[in-house]
């Protein structure tokens, strides 16, 4: 369960990204989360893995405060948590098949279970036979499902993923939607950040709408509500 | 930590080293060319302060015995002051003996000695080294209780000077031997620092995967062993060759025989030894302390 | 007029990411790369501002051999080529303004010319108020509007944008779009890779599909063609 | 390049430094490190190089009169010798100088001397300093001309041992200094490559949006100088005064006057010069280099 509670956050040079949120995510739900381009989308989402920390007020991740987490001991936090970064953020000396792997060594499964896992995972987003092409010899697209390979390969709690079809064409951006649903279904909580409005208005979930930082809209199975 | 896991982050620096060869290369051979300079120091600082005893081995007290002395009363007084536990050699200087030295000591303009071959008017003498050169003068003290002995002298001015002078030489080479190993170690780190610098984003995106500090520490301090490792071999190497040349050099041009050298063995295993554990050491502790910096996010 | 014959790239890696395209862009032409992610539109667009060179085959742009073309005359060649790069390729330690200066400050533009265009520029992207932020103090979409305003601020003859509206929300990327048109109705030729159906079913210029690295597709008044 | 685009490379080249501090600081004090272990060497090399010198100057012909010359054959004597243009400097040295110095050399023991004031065995004589040290043989044996003098001696053994040390001092330090020169440079732009490496992405982006190879290359080339000026301040003043204090202790220590230094001036001058010259042309030479490497895409 995420639940933030009077959330701001107010970046180093001043800008105000976030100002005052309350919400509340169940185990389990599925949620978008939408908004005009620099609505502070990313912003809410980083609090949640504690890349950002709030300015004021208190986030808790099944209960506990991400705010009080000790340095060291927020990297067993987020390992219930897979992020689909916006930006992919692959380890650039790694081939794709690596950098899905670190996920799973990082955590010290066994060896012989990485192997297998990997694969299927890679399979499953379509790069399996792009395994071994370092970062920059995958195309944009090719990234963005290597870095949606990395969140999910370890089975998470929470999955939450920052525009995860930007760079995909319809019919990848479906195959990974169903991919999400498939894993929300299992008890996954997916929160994603999108700008797909045929996918939101068709999957029909929770929407959650920020504009200026603030929630102006959160609807159990609502529509992307931004007409062209 | 489990045996999989450390096989994984040697695997992992094996792999990094690899992968990023330019950078393996500037920042070994960074770590080679500073240890060249202090290996070359090293060996040169071995050597000085190995001059520095030898030249306190030319501290001696130099005693002349009374003209009228008998062979008996000689090994009588050398005997007693061989038992003395502070003197480290005792040598006896006939009347003859002094004389060749002063005209070895004259040098060309020995022809004005000529005459003094008949009536020579040295005494018969001893040589007397301390085990201790600082103790020379408490030694030479010692001896007026021997009645053989007329007049004694350590030359007071010139050995205070080279006790001075060599005790000046150690210090200062070992202060700037300390000096350098602090640049060398900064030097170094600050190269494996840059390179980690390069890669922090690395380390960034590591922690927000859920990789916990201690994960992400050992492959970069591995990496920073071997490439200590690598940057010793070179110079151990070029110190150890090109000191070997040195000493033929020398030996085989006898005109330099002042120049008392330390042979190659222990010398050898000196320098290499300080040399490869100061750079792993350093390299392993650059990339500690370099890693730290990053794993904030 | 940007033409190719019989172009082939394969990657280092043994990769083949084009076989054989022929294709003719006049000048002022509007078109539409479309076709499913790894298909080879990145590729197929920076063989024309020559990141990449073809390994066989012949690429003209205004009757140059780009092939030829020696590497210190290069940047001269791409002073006429306008790019907005699918990764943004914002330089890191410049805030917005200064990077989009910066493509200014290349050719040599007169200093005082320089503040009035890059402000307007920023103005129309919306990020005038946003201006002294460096990229990692950016929005994924604001990032890439500043990449849009960098390719335009030189008038360049040719505009070629590799996916310019993945990060935007519609609004802001009908602003783009609208940009791109008037620009094109000034006589710039422009070529975008694009996965959005809805502006190439809206806007209905040329489209030239590319899948597994040929042209299977070439119409005028194109569609986007790839259904859900 | 127009005047605007100078002043933007160098608005460029020092906006980077200040938001890059990490950076400038690691390679400035690389610099500085580097120019200090050389700066050292430079102050050491220059000492020995003119102790060497000095040494040289020990070399000199002693000739002796016939015991039967008067104070005008020898006045004689000198005028012409000094006419020589081979000839440095002329001493006359009296019997009584003579025997003095010879007490002097003998030290302690001088006792041996004492009966030989009244009948001083000692000729008066000479002694003879050539121009160049290395000609001192000639200048010894054009002296046989002279029938008034009945001896001369140059110390042949001695003599060319110093010459033959101070001519290897020398070389060895010129050596010694052109490795280490080597090393530093190679040191420093090895830093200044790793700094640019870092920014490998920026120069091929640069490349991408159309700016010129040399463009890009001005703000990194006056970068580079800059951090070799701000990496050559710290090391010349930290050598010249750590030399300022040596001095004093030894002027004031007048048992280790032994050792002759040089003054701080000119010394100071050219410490600072070679070191701030390297400091600059190797910097602006490792960032070219460096830079070339990424101006490739
Ligand atoms: N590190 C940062 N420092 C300063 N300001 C920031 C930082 N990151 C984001 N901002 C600013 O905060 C605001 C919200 O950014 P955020 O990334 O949350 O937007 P977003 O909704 O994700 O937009 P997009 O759809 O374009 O990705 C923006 O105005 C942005 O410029
Ligand atoms: N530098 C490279 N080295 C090797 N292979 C590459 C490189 N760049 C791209 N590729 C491969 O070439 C193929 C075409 O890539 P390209 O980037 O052109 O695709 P794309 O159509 O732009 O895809 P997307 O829509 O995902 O951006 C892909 O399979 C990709 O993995
Ligand atoms: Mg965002
Ligand atoms: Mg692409």
């Amino acid at each position: 369960m995420i639940e933030m509670h009077d959330v701001y956050k107010v970046y180093g040079n001043g800008v105000k990204a976030l100002n005052g949120i309350n919400v509340k995510i169940d185990q389990s739900e599925f949620v978008y989360v939408v908004g005009p381009s620099g609505a502070g989308k990313s912003t809410f989402i980083k609090l949640m893995y504690r890349e950002e920390k709030p300015t004021h007020g208190v986030i808790l991740i099944n209960g506990v405060n991400v705010k009080r987490v000790r340095n060291w001991k927020i990297p067993y936090l987020r390992r219930n948590i897979g992020v689909v970064f916006q930006d992919y953020k692959l380890l650039p000396n790694m081939t794709a098949y690596e950098n899905v792997a670190f996920a799973m060594e990082a955590v010290e499964t066994p060896h012989r279970k990485i192997r297998r896992r990997v694969q299927e995972m890679l399979e499953l987003v379509g790069l399996y036979d792009r395994m071994n092409a370092l970062p920059s010899q995958l195309s944009g697209g090719e990234q963005q499902r290597v870095s949606i390979a990395r969140a999910m390969v370890n089975n998470p709690g929470f999955l939450i993923a920052d525009e995860p079809t930007g760079n995909l064409d319809p019919e990848n951006s479906w195959d990974i939607m169903y991919l999400l649903e498939e894993i929300n279904a299992r008890g996954t909580t997916v929160v994603m950040a999108t700008h797909n409005k045929e996918i939101v208005n068709t999957m029909r979930k929770r929407v959650i709408a920020v504009e200026q930082g603030v929630i102006v809209r959160d609807e159990q199975q609502g529509e992307y509500g931004y007409e062209d | 930590m489990k045996i999989d896991t450390l096989f994984r982050h040697t695997r992992e620096a094996f792999r990094s080293l690899t992968r990023n060869t330019w950078m393996t290369f500037a920042a070994s051979s960074a770590v080679a060319v500073t240890l060249l300079i202090f290996g070359f120091f090293l060996v040169f600082a071995f050597n000085i302060s190995y001059m520095a005893t030898e030249l306190d081995k030319q501290v001696a007290v130099r005693a002349f015995f009374q003209p009228n002395v008998t062979d008996d009363d000689i090994d009588q007084v050398i005997a007693q002051i061989k038992k003395d536990p502070a003197v480290a050699k005792v040598k006896f200087v006939s009347k003859e003996d002094g004389l060749r030295q002063m005209k070895e000591n004259w040098g060309d303009d020995e022809s004005f000695f000529r005459g003094l071959e008949k009536g020579n008017p040295l005494p018969d003498g001893l040589v007397i080294q301390a085990k201790d050169p600082q103790k020379t003068k408490a030694l030479s003290d010692s001896l007026d209780k021997y009645s053989q002995i007329s007049d004694k002298s350590y030359g007071e001015g010139v050995t205070n000077n080279i006790l001075g002078i060599s005790e000046w030489v150690r210090n200062a080479v070992f202060i700037f031997g300390l000096g350098l190993a602090i640049l060398a170690a900064f030097l170094i780190s600050n190269t494996i620092k840059l390179t980690i610098f390069a890669r922090r984003r690395e380390i960034e995106i590591m922690r927000l995967v859920g990789a916990s500090n201690w994960f992400i520490r050992w492959p970069f301090f591995i990496e920073g062993s071997i490439i200590g490792v690598l940057g010793a071999i070179i110079p151990t190497a070029v110190t150890l060759v090109s000191y070997n040349a040195v000493l033929g050099i020398l030996n085989a041009d006898g005109a330099y025989s002042l120049f008392k050298l330390l042979p190659m063995w222990p010398l050898s295993m000196y320098v290499a030894g300080i040399t490869t554990i100061l750079g792993i050491l350093i390299g392993v502790w650059g990339s500690m302390i370099s890693v730290r910096r990053f794993l904030k996010v």
